[in-house]
């Protein structure tokens, strides 16, 4: 078992003709996930890694039968290319393109919960199911089948934890990355109720930042509803104050989003927090 | 990016929000002659980007022309914190009978824009919003049907604003909200919002941030970008994409992914060092962006030492050990260099910066032993020096 | 029983101190309607024909437990009204403004469908149960209780016509007036399904016109679905064509919305279709 | 409300809809000019609200300047549908590879925008379209969130497009749609939209079509209005807001509500009558109102009788008894009077009308009589003329 997406899934990769999607197509390919078809508009009949190419995501679903996209398109048509895979009927959707302007982002968000397609990201590395697919750009060069789940704002300080634990056999049984960004299309708390579900996972690692209220929102729902242990680091606490948005974001978010804080929620909700990222390794393995 | 009050109430007023009569001086005689032709009674403000301009002497009301140009020659050499001041906005002085704060901001946790109002405007706004937390109005905007009219009704009337303003009030909060959808705004925030003694709203202060994801598609804003206060190396990052912050310690590091960079800062500090900046190199830089980003370490008088801590996933890390090694050679630079390199072809790289004979260089398997080597080689410095 | 509303309905009235909206309540009022509140905004604390008057909809319902609205706010803020009861609760919506602008229509209409709640009109008479409520414009003076369910897309029209039933009568269970504009909040098909549902209507009356499709998708539905005899009428079978809308109009609608064809898709479906409005009351009195 | 075929042109060009270069001349010396400073080579069309100009002599070719001053001065003569032609659009020609057809337009079915497409444009359009229904592409548009581009494309290809011309098209029918939603219009048709020999679109003719009830927020639209074409009954009724049509029978009608209106002129034809014109009084009329609306139709030589058959709901018979005495007093009129009132304050208005000593009246109780007396009448002045 997994969470989100396994061995079956049937991915399509939107962008897939560009360099990025290109490349994360043979990379994922390598992981042998399961990908069945690319989109790129104008770009219909041509094959990337041996996958054909449609004109439209409806189309590509005919075709293969495509149930989870994963977005390579660069920021100016991403958003059209969410907005298209969800009104194809996919269900989920993973969107590694990074830039997509704010505005937009909350209003796909709002419309895709309207219609019931989940979005991950944007701006994340994606999911990996070691041993099953790679979906994203997670390098699974560094990954180990196991028991512990992991979720992550941060891409390049999600993967050192993950090369960390796996070096020390301590394995992953699905890695989310949810994206740094303002706005994201699934939280943390989302995450943490499928893993808490998921019959293979014994653990969960958290990666969270300064900025927003998720991690907050995390630890509210580990006190109430988490049975299973949660091991946390959140980036940040030495980073000054950035760019303050005004009084608004100040009155707005009272007092909320700094290291500390979270720190505060997190250990009070009973989770081990990592002062420094490098002892996450060694909280689980006493713990064990 | 962040636009100056001027800026902002240009823009606000092309959306048909009302602002004061202003114009821009660059030099105390500018400031004289404008404040001439609007009778003497002006206010002399600092266009700075920094917040608590009136509390920094950034904001000052004068009586005359003499008075104006005065004001504007003080503040012309003076800065707010440590920004220098390179023009003042000269403007009309209103009638006011009261004052408001109005802004509209993108919320994280909803994932909406949110109306925020008070009845008190001005500079203590802040202070008073914790104390009475009552006392603050939100509503929240569907991004999709946007910003309705029965919501801002609701909100004058919890505002006690008199009735015959309501609907001049709706009428002005929907230019605000128009300018900041069409803005691509993460912020609009007018702060005060003048009712003048005739009844009429004004925005006696205003400020606007524009997120930089969406400036590709806005020319006219872009332009507004100040860099007359940005020193070459803010701008040369800038233009090489890299997300760079200045901070006062003497540690340089170089990381890729903004959570690894702060988690990089997070171990010095808990090491006992200082990070002299933030720099995060983004996903799958090469080798030349490694270079820019290197040399801007460098060239920082601060650095004693040069930390780089990269997990190459879409990075190569062979990229990150050519970039380095050119931007040592291009610079001679003989400040130490604690390398930790792991994923992709970090074997590679490792063998290229041993190959490369650089002065003082120093590779590590974990973060923890780079930090604390790092720290060893800046206490070194510390004591030499 | 009757369909949407009924005595105990409590009744909102959006705009109820404009001129429209002030005498119409005093005429509901008359009625025994149950009127609970008006709303104006910038006008709440007044009082008209003794109810309260609140600045919002919101207020209203915390104060007198409305959950039903009708509005008689000019067009340029009857839309903002509209989005206002919605949010707040209201399920059902009847607007009687005239001259909305259409493509805000469409947005509401659309909007209201998300949220699940019910809008009448616009530009409509709004609906009357003899006996119980009158909640819009329809003139209560010549309705009787009844048996016969009447839908209209035409206001005057309706009223003659019913004005005939009662004469003969033919009193009627509940009148819901739909409206005529292009864009419809509730067409024949959600009535007739009520009607057809309703233990005290066993004969339907549907007023339509010359334009749109709902009749032809009215005749589908009673063909299928209707076991209550339904007599009908369409106006406009004389009416030169009027400005057609290019050649998407005729593409579009590819044929449809002439009388004739209507016409024809009723009889089809076994209703009786009068030649002219008068012969209704014939009809019915010959079917009994 | 329908706009010209020029002012389509320039409101679609404000949205950044290619359209070839052309100008308005009034006279056949200003279409020389114009033709003469675009080298000769020019389309001459009447400008003039009807369909079908092609066919109608409303569209030639011009070759040299000459050519365009006589097509003009023929075409300035003539009328279209009856409609006289004012002025004549003269437009560059322009070298066409393809045509296509587009438009956006309310579909009442779905409540939604919806696209509309085929690969072959032209006159014929239309019944190409109902030959091959599978030829004609659509796309449902959601009104709030607006077209997508990938919607755009999906067209692009279903049309067979060229590949490198998919992104253009979605540009050009982006533009299209802000035109559509931003003008509040219920049409726009482009027919042909052509693809040049150099790969360019290019609207070749439009149309435009605005929704009445969002003219108020259109005032530069409203002012596109061409009121030349209008006789003053036509422009007075729409100034009283009046929904007046004209007809070719000789009953006028005088009804409240637009499907009474409709149903009584269905009853006049059922009884072998025909209506001299349509007229709604609307909702509530007062007076002063139906007093216009009586002189309007009174005024038609055409009509023999008026049938007036109110149902008073809103409206009030007494208000209506009022008008009709008022106008058939001003007007001194004999057309014989067939009155059908029922509902509010009916009994009054029939008292009002037995004393108003108007020449020949006739009160009605139902419809079906009125309109037998009025066919009635009609028959006796046939006779009597």
């Amino acid at each position: 078992m997994s969470i989100l997406v396994h061995k079956l899934t049937r991915v399509l990769v939107q962008g897939i003709t560009g360099r990025e999607g290109r490349f994360h197509t043979g990379q994922m390919l390598e992981y042998n996930t399961n990908i069945v078809a690319g989109v790129t508009p104008g770009r219909g009949g041509e094959w990337v890694h041996g996958k054909p190419v449609f004109d439209n995501v409806e189309s590509a679903i005919e075709a293969t039968g495509a149930d989870v996209s994963v977005i390579f398109v660069p920021p100016s048509y991403a958003v059209d290319a969410i907005y298209e895979a969800a009104d194809a009927g996919i269900k989920l959707i993973i969107c590694i393109t990074e830039g997509i302007p704010v505005f937009e982002m909350m209003q796909v968000r709002y419309y895709l919960k309207q219609i019931g397609s989940r979005l991950i990201g944007s701006n994340c590395p994606g999911i990996l199911v070691p041993g099953q697919c790679s979906i994203g750009i997670i390098p699974w060069q560094i990954v180990q089948k196991g028991k512990i789940g992991v979720v992550s704002k941060s891409g390049a300080l999600c993967y050192d934890v993950v090369n960390a634990l796996s070096a020390h056999g301590l394995g992953q049984s699905t890695i989310v990355g949810i994206g740094g960004d303002p706005i994201l299309g699934t939280n943390f708390v989302d995450v943490l109720e499928m893993f808490e579900n998921d019959a293979d996972t014994d653990h969960v690692v958290l990666l969270g930042e300064i900025g927003g209220s998720e991690e907050i929102e995390a630890a509210a729902y580990i006190k109430h509803y988490m049975t299973k242990p949660v091991t946390a680091f959140i980036a940040g606490k030495s980073a000054p104050q950035g760019t303050r948005m005004g009084h608004a974001g100040a009155i707005i978010e009272g007092g909320r989003g700094t290291a500390q804080e979270k720190i505060e929620a997190l250990s009070d909700a009973g989770v081990r927090v990592a002062d420094h990222y490098e002892q996450i390794v060694d909280i689980i393995r006493e713990s064990k | 990016m962040r636009l100056h009050e001027y800026q902002s109430k240009q823009r606000l007023a092309e959306f048909g929000v009302p602002v004061p009569h202003g114009e821009i001086a660059h030099t105390p005689k500018e400031a004289f002659y404008i404040a001439n032709r609007q009778g003497g009674h002006v206010f002399i403000k600092a266009q700075v980007l920094a917040g608590e301009r009136a509390r920094s002497e950034g904001i000052k009301q004068a009586h005359t022309p003499e008075e104006a140009e005065y004001y504007t020659s003080v503040m012309l050499k003076n800065n707010i914190q440590g920004l220098p001041i390179h023009k003042v906005l000269v403007e009309t002085t209103v009638n006011i009978a009261e004052e408001l704060y109005i802004a509209i901001v993108n919320d994280r946790s909803s994932g909406q824009p949110v109306l925020v109002a008070t009845a008190t405007g001005g500079m203590h706004v802040e202070e008073s919003a914790f104390a009475d937390p009552d006392q603050v109005i939100k509503a929240y905007i569907n991004p999709i049907i946007g910003l309705r009219s029965y919501q801002v009704m609701r909100i004058a009337s919890e505002l006690n604003l008199p009735r015959d303003l309501w609907r001049k009030f709706d009428t002005l909060v929907q230019a605000i909200y128009r300018c900041y959808v069409q803005s691509d705004a993460t912020l609009v925030e007018i702060n005060p919002l003048a009712i003048t003694k005739t009844q009429q709203f004004m925005a006696l202060d205003a400020k606007l941030i524009i997120d930089d994801n969406a400036l590709f598609r806005h020319a006219d804003l872009a332009a507004m970008r100040d860099t007359s206060t940005e020193d070459e190396t803010m701008i040369r990052a800038r233009n090489a994409k890299l997300s760079y912050i200045r901070l006062d310690g003497n540690i340089g590091c170089l990381v890729n992914g903004a959570g690894l960079a702060m988690a990089t800062m997070d171990a010095i500090h808990f090491y006992g060092g200082k990070p002299a900046n933030f720099l995060d190199i983004g996903g799958g830089a090469i080798a030349e962006k490694i270079q820019t980003a290197t040399e801007i370490i460098l060239s920082e008088p601060s650095v004693a030492v040069l930390l780089v801590n990269i997990f190459g996933g879409m990075t190569r890390c062979d990229e990150v050990a050519q970039g380095i090694i050119t931007a040592y050679r291009n610079l001679k630079s003989a400040v130490p260099l604690i390398v930790r390199l792991q994923g992709t072809k970090s074997n590679e790289a490792c063998e290229m910066l041993n190959q490369a004979n650089l002065l003082r260089i120093c590779t590590m398997n974990t973060l923890s032993q780079a930090v604390i080597q790092a720290i060893h080689e800046v206490q070194n410095v510390d004591f030499s020096s």
